[in-house]
């Protein structure tokens, strides 16, 4: 047993990582359902063919008014299309009743930023999927993570523990906005996004 | 042997552990996420989100009739403005009125019917009912019978002119012995003393072609009025001169303001207002018509001459240069001779608004463009006057139940007034009041009603305005289900002193009456916020449409009323009672200079609404805008004659009673004047168990002529 | 090279217009989220983005003048004392408006911005803000709440800011309509004693009258090139702004 | 005696065998031929002064849980007691860096006398200032936002990089001083690991000097570059205001003024002789020369700001002083009486012969640091800037004296563990076979 203390040393180091990269992101993030299941590609795909800005409007003043009111979904789903259940409790437990859907929102940034889809889509071009990714083309709505800390959506961190961004990027933090501004030499002030 | 643990290998252990976990995100993580936990935790509330839009409405707090646009996230009010281009503020608020979305959240607000055990201050708050209240009022009609004279039962309505009001005097008209009456009046005092001169009503002030305005205390710039039309007849690019000469013991915001200050002695504005008269007398500078339209010329002339000029001028402490040089140019212009005084203190006396009223007549005022002109009311009054008998009028100890109606706050005018009209032991006092403010906590039942913005209201003419107004304050928050609508109560009232079959229409049906009525009339134009512009009634077809519009915060505006005929005047009165009070007060002596006076101030605004919104305190706390309640002003030569050199607490002493105080040395202050802080109480840790207080207005007892303002005072070291 | 200076916005206050009534504070209040005073709060404690100060010319009845001089973050644009001094960054100078922006969410409350201030228009949180219960349905969705332990300060109410360029955005021009960037005080004040707008184009109300002969700015011979500026035809009151302190009874100058 | 003071020790509660066994072991943590007073007196000793740390840990726990209101700052007074203790003790502190420069850098081996108890009493000082400013924060979670994104231009980022990283270092420095422990030396690994220490030490101490250099500095360029106060402003050399210097140079001469001090007070409390005295004398004299240098340059730069700065900012020259608590007095006694007396009576070598005068002397030197950070802290904020400012005044709370009193006891405990169970003093072992 000449090697106990390196091995021990390393067995200590090794728990160590499989909980730090294993567990702890297991333990730190709370799995939430959403209200009902939602496929954006039976909206965005044949038949219906909608494009992203005929649910998730801008308004006239500029502001993006993000997810839609049960009313817009009420335009065509006045009544059941389909047959599934989760169409009849749409409509029964929200359009009919005209209650909002509590979706959790993926994106949703905390309140001291001030992010303008307007700005971002109409004068510097973006595409919704440079920042949401293929989600449009979804068939159904993955699960929401929470941070248990913070409160934060899984999304603004990125999927990945580390924090090193992924390729394509799906982080939604702070330094990834800095990194575009920069490279566009946009503005950098601190106000110009924090509200 | 080597199998066994010892201490190095869990060093080893922990050592590996160590490196272990600093290569893995833990640490990092959750350093991060600690950081972003302060960042949004609960401590700090959560931003509403919705659809951003805005609503009209009207505000309501006071009888200015301002228009306001609600700024709303989801429906829900967040910030509020004034309606743009709107005909009555001009787009304008005051700062009480620029969080009045912020009064549903009132810490003070009631949520159900309750009252105070007794009036001690360890008193506590007990739930009432409403039955209670009606049982009571039931029980009572057995015992007074409902008749006595001198008014048994009595609402005291700090709105009049609402279809509310209405519907009260309609209630008290078919009860024998009931009075309606209405509190102090601050504003139209000086309209008041023209339409009982004239026995002509409907009059207002013509400031936006004024040339001249000689304002004795009125706030003019402190909240007079409408704030928003006074501010754009100052401030706003207008190419009419103005001259404001302000007559103040103090170089008040308004008087900061004045092209002149004249430092005027309180208590001597009548004194002011007969010298100016008679030098308009003596140097011809009254128009021709005037003598003979005045009925009384001759006495009025002998009472305006009684007091030289040199003996007015060392009585008021102005110059006789001053008084000349007033007196023409007044003359000399277009002009408005404006009586008034700090709200804090109530109403000019009736002696002082007499004078000032004709002198106003003697300078050719009246029906001149830029003067006093003529205003007819808005179509749609109905029977009854909105005028009532002001409180100070009703016999002592005469009232069996006082019932009283929204906005009151306890700091417009002392309680004793209240107290002293009320009914040895039997006399009960009903308060109808979304918050505690220190009138409901003086009173045996407090009903709680709709907040501010919780229910569709009117507003109508705002005081002194030159045309007459009419708009709708449609609800912008939802109201409360305890809350009460005062017009529910009034049949279940009248029912319960025994006389059912009280009026059973709904506010909205009561309100589209008017509404009709006014369109009806085909006068005046109507204001629509989303345009900014207003449009002839008589150009708008339907009903329908009005109201419409008129819930949307339109405001309809009257057309100018043509000047009437040349009025006539008795200036003294018909039995002349005036000719004697004006010469007790020109030949009363002057104050013993020794002697200090308490004179009660206040902020218009504040004290007028039946409470303020939680915000306010920011002025009076933490800024130096605003005295706290509470707090004494004098100038050090003032507090070293008491024997006080510094600041702090002190004991203020009248015939009324002693209190505590805070003591501020201002040296800005005439010296010999005290000026107390009168309300709000805008303290964030007030309970409703610990109802506000009146306050220093405790000390200032009601004089005979209803007035409240000056009272002698001793102040010592606390 | 898009960002360089769009604009710097900047302020006039007339001093001779001010009624101290209180309206600046309100609507600042009101439209920045502050929290209503603390039951002990006071001049000194208290977090008010804009405060109005009286200050008088030290004279006694009946010489004795007042004006009331609201105060906010001045805006300094050389060597701005708070953002020089902040250890991580939390206030900078926006390029794009000239705007000095604060972000609470990255102060940790060591206030040596201040201590560096000589304006007093720093506020500390000394204690979690606190609204009466339901009146958080009522903030502004523009601008985020504090929490206790971070400074504060105005920010030429940047809620506002945002909004306008959003809507700049959507009708395709780059720079916000100066009819939708109002700030709430200046749109508030009744007596417009407030005047607010773009300092570098010359065309603007406020270019101009920040260059008439009445204009000073508070400390001016700190040399920090304040933003706001302000005018009044009276002597004193200028004098008094510039930094030559009066002698007045109570402050007590050896002079 | 002492033992019936302390019913509550659990140690008193256990059968007598059970407190002859501890009491033993206790002796064998004592430096062999160091003579101590028993475990009992020494904890009723430490029994005050835990008390006092519980007290203050409670006032910090309320500024933790209901943030700051517990104290008496303002947004006027924004900096209060507890900036103005963390500036003196790290003045104080730099005894440790001074004389670590001395011994390990100029290779003055009288020093070794002292360097033990310096660098403990600079880890005391610089660890307290820490724990201090991280209540004194609003967000201590955050604090860490300084290193991730850090303002290069701001004095306090430049404090706090050198604060934590000397005190990483003092810490270091501290180890071998307890791992010399007899107990600790048993275990081999910590032998080992002390004399590696041994062998770095001068390169700690250089890097010490350097660091502290920059920190005492920064501490006065916090002020000093503050050009919206006039009081505190000071014209630059290079990129740093003047009071970064006198800063330096202030806590340098204070420094071994407070080691000499300190040992003072730990022979007295002992009642041994710890130190001999030409090593105090050593300590005087240099106390006493650099403070007399930075006289000089206060003088100077005080001159400098009452001919520049004031006539600049369009204040009038004794403005500053005029409310009589604060008159001219406070200038003079901190330069002259403060400031020129003791250094005069330290650089003078028959003065330093005599201990009363010497002690003495240096309690002034320490005074005067002190006075000085009071004056930069309390009265550059309560001084009026705007024209219808007052001057300001501030009164502690409880809470900020006991989190101040609590940091007082945490350096007496730390200091009399270490002088109990290190060897503070080297001589001490050789003035007693004397």
């Amino acid at each position: 047993m000449k090697y106990k203390g390196l091995f021990l040393f390393l067995s200590g180091a090794g728990i160590a990582l499989v909980l730090g990269w294993v567990v702890f992101p297991l333990a730190l993030y709370r799995t939430e359902p959403q209200p009902l299941s939602f496929s954006h590609k039976a909206h965005t795909g044949q038949p219906a063919s909608m494009s992203c800005d005929s649910c998730h409007e801008f308004a006239e003043d500029g502001r993006f008014l993000g997810i839609p009111v049960v009313d817009q979904c009420a335009v065509c789903h006045a009544e059941p299309v389909g047959k599934t259940a989760g169409e009849k409790r749409l409509v029964e437990e929200f359009v009919k009743p005209k209650r909002e859907i509590p979706w959790k929102v993926y994106s949703r940034q905390p309140d001291n930023a001030w992010f303008s889809h307007t700005t971002h889509v109409k004068k510097g071009a973006l595409k919704c999927e440079e920042c949401h990714g293929d989600h449009g083309q979804s068939e159904s709505l993955r699960p929401y993570q929470v941070n248990r800390i913070s409160g934060y959506s899984r999304d603004i961190w990125g999927p990945n523990i580390s924090g090193i961004p992924s390729q394509p990027r799906l982080d939604m933090k702070m330094d990834r906005c800095l990194g575009c501004h920069a490279e566009k030499n946009m503005s950098q002030g601190c106000i110009s996004c924090h509200k | 042997m080597s199998n066994r643990i010892t201490r190095r290998n869990l060093f080893q252990l922990a050592g590996g552990s160590a490196l272990g976990m600093l290569l893995s995100p833990v640490p990092w993580k959750l350093l991060d996420d600690s950081a972003i936990w302060t960042q949004n935790w609960s401590l700090t509330p959560k931003l509403p989100r919705g659809p951003i839009s805005i609503r009209n409405s009207h505000c309501t707090l006071c009888p200015g009739g301002c228009g306001i646009a609600a700024r709303c996230v989801g429906g829900h009010p967040y910030g509020l403005r004034g309606t743009g281009q709107h005909p009555v503020n001009s787009g304008f608020l005051c700062a009480v009125g620029l969080a009045g979305h912020h009064y549903a959240y009132h810490p003070l607000r009631i949520d159900a019917p309750c009252r105070f055990t007794g009036r001690e201050e360890d008193s506590r708050l007990i739930p009432a009912s409403l039955e209670a209240l009606l049982s009571e009022m039931s029980g009572s009609r057995n015992s007074t019978g409902g008749s006595r004279p001198g008014g048994s039962i009595a609402i005291l309505d700090s709105r009049p002119g609402r279809s509310v009001s209405q519907a009260y005097q309609e209630m008290l008209s078919r009860i024998p012995g009931s009075v309606y009456l209405t509190p102090p009046s601050n504003e139209e005092s000086t309209l008041e003393e023209i339409r009982q001169i004239s026995g002509v009503d409907g009059w207002g002030f013509d400031f936006e072609n004024t040339h001249t305005i000689l304002s004795f205390g009125a706030p003019l710039l402190d909240g007079w009025g409408t704030p928003g039309r006074i501010a754009r007849r100052f401030f706003h690019r207008s190419p009419k001169e103005l001259i404001l000469i302000q007559a103040e013991s103090y170089r008040s915001r308004t008087a900061v303001q004045a092209s002149r200050w004249l430092a005027l002695r309180p208590g001597t504005e009548a004194v002011l207002a007969m010298a100016l008269a008679q030098v308009l007398l003596q140097d011809g500078l009254c128009p021709t018509d005037i003598p003979v339209r005045v009925a009384d010329w001759q006495e009025f002339k002998e009472l305006a001459f009684r007091l030289p000029i040199a003996a007015a001028a060392e009585k008021t402490g102005l110059p006789v240069s001053a008084i000349v040089e007033v007196a023409h140019a007044l003359a000399g212009s277009s002009s408005i001779v404006l009586g008034g005084c700090d709200p804090g203190g109530g109403p000019l006396d009736r002696t002082a608004s007499r004078a000032i009223a004709c002198l106003n007549i003697l300078l050719g005022n009246i029906d001149q463009p830029g003067g006093i002109i003529s205003r007819r009311e808005a179509p749609g009054v109905g029977l009854h006057s909105p005028r009532g008998l002001p409180l100070s009028d009703v016999a002592d100890h005469s009232i069996r139940w006082m019932i009283i109606d929204s906005a009151a706050s306890g700091y417009s005018f002392p309680l004793s007034l209240l107290q002293h009209k009320l009914m040895h032991d039997k006399g009960r006092i009903v308060c109808l009041s979304p918050y505690m403010t220190p009138i409901a906590a003086y009173a045996d039942y407090i009903i709680p009603t709709p907040a501010h913005l919780e229910s569709l209201e009117e507003v109508g003419t705002p005081p002194g305005a030159p045309a007459s107004s009419w708009g709708l304050s449609a609800p912008l928050l939802p109201r409360t289900a305890q809350s009460v609508d005062p017009l529910d109560l009034i049949p279940k009232m009248s029912e319960a002193l025994g006389f059912p079959g009280g009026p059973n229409t709904s506010r909205q049906e009561l309100l589209k009456q008017r509404a009709a009525a006014i369109m009806a009339a085909r006068q005046g134009t109507v204001f629509h916020p989303g345009k900014g512009a207003a449009v002839k009634v008589s150009t708008r077809t339907g009903t329908g449409d009005f109201w419409n519009l008129l819930l949307e915060g339109g405001c309809w505006v009257d057309d100018p009323t043509p000047p009437r005929p040349a009025t006539r005047f008795t200036m003294l009165g018909k039995e002349q009672p005036w000719r004697e009070r004006l010469t007790a007060r020109l030949e009363q002596p002057g104050p013993s200079p020794d002697q200090l006076v308490l004179m009660p101030v206040g902020w218009k605004n504040a004290t007028s609404s039946g409470s303020v919104p939680p915000m306010i305190s920011k002025l009076f706390q933490e800024s130096d805008c605003r005295s706290l309640a509470g707090t004494v002003l004098a100038h050090p030569d003032t507090a070293a004659s008491a024997g006080i050199s510094s600041e702090g607490k002190v004991r203020l002493q009248t015939r009324s009673g002693e209190m505590e105080a805070d003591l501020k040395l201002d040296p800005a202050l005439m010296p010999g004047v005290l000026h107390g802080a009168v309300g709000p109480c805008v303290n964030q840790a007030q309970t409703l168990r610990q109802a506000p207080a009146e306050g220093l207005l405790a000390l200032c007892p009601v004089e005979e002529d209803g007035s409240w303002r000056i009272t002698p005072a001793q102040m010592k070291k606390a | 090279m898009e960002q360089k200076n769009k604009a710097r916005y900047g302020m006039v206050v007339d001093l001779d217009r001010c009624t101290g009534c209180g309206n600046c504070m309100m609507a600042c209040a009101v439209e920045n989220n502050l929290a209503p005073a603390e039951k002990k709060a006071n001049d000194r404690t208290g977090i008010t983005w804009m405060r109005v100060y009286a200050m008088n010319n030290g004279k006694a009845f009946p010489a004795a003048e007042t004006v009331f001089v609201p105060m906010a973050c001045q805006q300094c644009d050389k060597e701005t004392p708070c953002i020089a001094v902040c250890p991580q960054n939390a206030v900078d100078r926006d390029p794009g408006s000239g705007i000095v922006g604060q972000v609470p969410q990255r102060c940790l409350g060591c206030r040596y911005c201040m201590t560096a201030c000589p304006y007093h228009a720093r506020y500390f949180n000394w204690s979690d803000p606190s609204w009466p219960a339901g009146m958080e349905k009522a903030l502004n969705p523009d601008v985020a709440p504090r929490m206790r332990g971070v400074a504060e300060k105005c920010n030429f109410c940047h809620g506002r800011w945002h909004a306008a360029r959003a809507r700049a955005a959507a009708q395709g021009r780059s720079e916000p309509d100066p009819a939708d960037y109002i700030p709430a005080c200046v749109e508030s004040c009744p007596s417009r004693a407030i005047l607010f707008g773009n300092l570098d184009d010359a065309g603007s109300e406020v270019a101009k009258a920040c260059q008439e002969g009445n204009c000073f700015r508070f400390l001016a011979r700190l040399d920090t090139e304040s933003k706001v500026y302000y005018r009044s035809a009276k002597p004193w009151v200028r004098e008094m702004a510039e930094g030559n302190r009066m002698p007045s009874g109570k402050d007590g100058n050896l002079s | 005696m002492i033992e019936q003071t302390l019913p509550r020790l659990p140690v008193e509660s256990a059968p007598a065998h059970t407190i002859r066994d501890w009491k033993a072991m206790e002796k064998k943590w004592i430096p062999r031929g160091l003579p101590r007073c028993s475990p009992g007196r020494f904890y009723a000793w430490l029994a005050p002064w835990l008390l006092l740390l519980a007290i203050g840990a409670y006032a910090m726990y309320l500024c933790f849980a209901e943030g700051l209101q517990h104290t008496n700052m303002d947004n006027r007074f924004a900096f209060g007691l507890w900036i103005y203790l963390d500036l003196t003790v790290i003045a104080l502190g730099a005894g440790a860096f001074f004389t670590g420069f001395l011994f390990y850098i100029l290779r003055w081996k009288e020093m070794t006398a002292v360097i033990n108890a310096a660098v403990v009493l600079g880890f005391i000082c610089y660890s307290s200032a820490i724990a201090i400013l991280l209540v004194d924060i609003g967000q201590p979670l955050r604090a860490w936002f300084t290193f991730w994104h850090p303002n290069v231009h701001s004095m306090l980022t430049e404090v706090t990089f050198c604060l934590s990283c000397y005190l990483t270092v003092l810490a270091i420095e501290y180890l071998p001083v307890l791992l010399k422990n007899r107990k600790l030396r048993q275990v081999p690994l910590f032998l080992v690991f002390e004399y590696e220490l041994h062998r770095v030490m001068p390169v700690l101490a250089g890097v010490g000097t350097f660091l502290s250099f920059f920190h005492q500095g920064s501490l006065g360029g916090l002020y000093g570059v503050l050009h919206g106060r006039p009081f505190a402003f000071r014209e630059a050399l290079g990129i740093w205001p003047t009071t970064f210097f006198l800063f330096i140079l202030s806590a340098a001469a204070a420094g071994p003024s407070f080691v000499l001090l300190m040992a003072r007070l730990t022979q007295f409390l002992s009642r041994k002789q710890l130190v001999r005295a030409e090593v105090f004398a050593q300590l005087g004299k240099v106390s006493g020369t650099l403070l007399l240098f930075y006289v000089l340059l206060k003088t100077l730069d005080t001159m400098l700001w009452i001919n520049r700065i004031y006539p600049q900012t369009g204040f009038s020259p004794y403005s500053f002083y005029a409310e009589p608590s604060f008159g001219t007095w406070v200038l003079l006694l901190e330069i002259i009486g403060l400031g020129l007396v003791p250094a005069l009576f330290l650089v003078n070598p028959r003065m330093r012969e005599k201990p009363w005068v010497l002690t003495l002397m240096a309690f002034l030197a320490c005074s005067g640091v002190a006075f000085n950070r009071f004056v930069m802290t309390v009265q550059t904020l309560a001084l009026p800037t705007l024209p219808f400012d007052r001057f300001l005044r501030y009164v502690p709370s409880w809470q900020e004296v006991a989190a101040f009193l609590a940091v007082l006891a945490y350096g007496v405990l730390l200091y009399s563990f270490s002088f109990r169970y290190a060897t503070l003093f080297p001589q001490e072992r050789d003035l007693r076979n004397q």
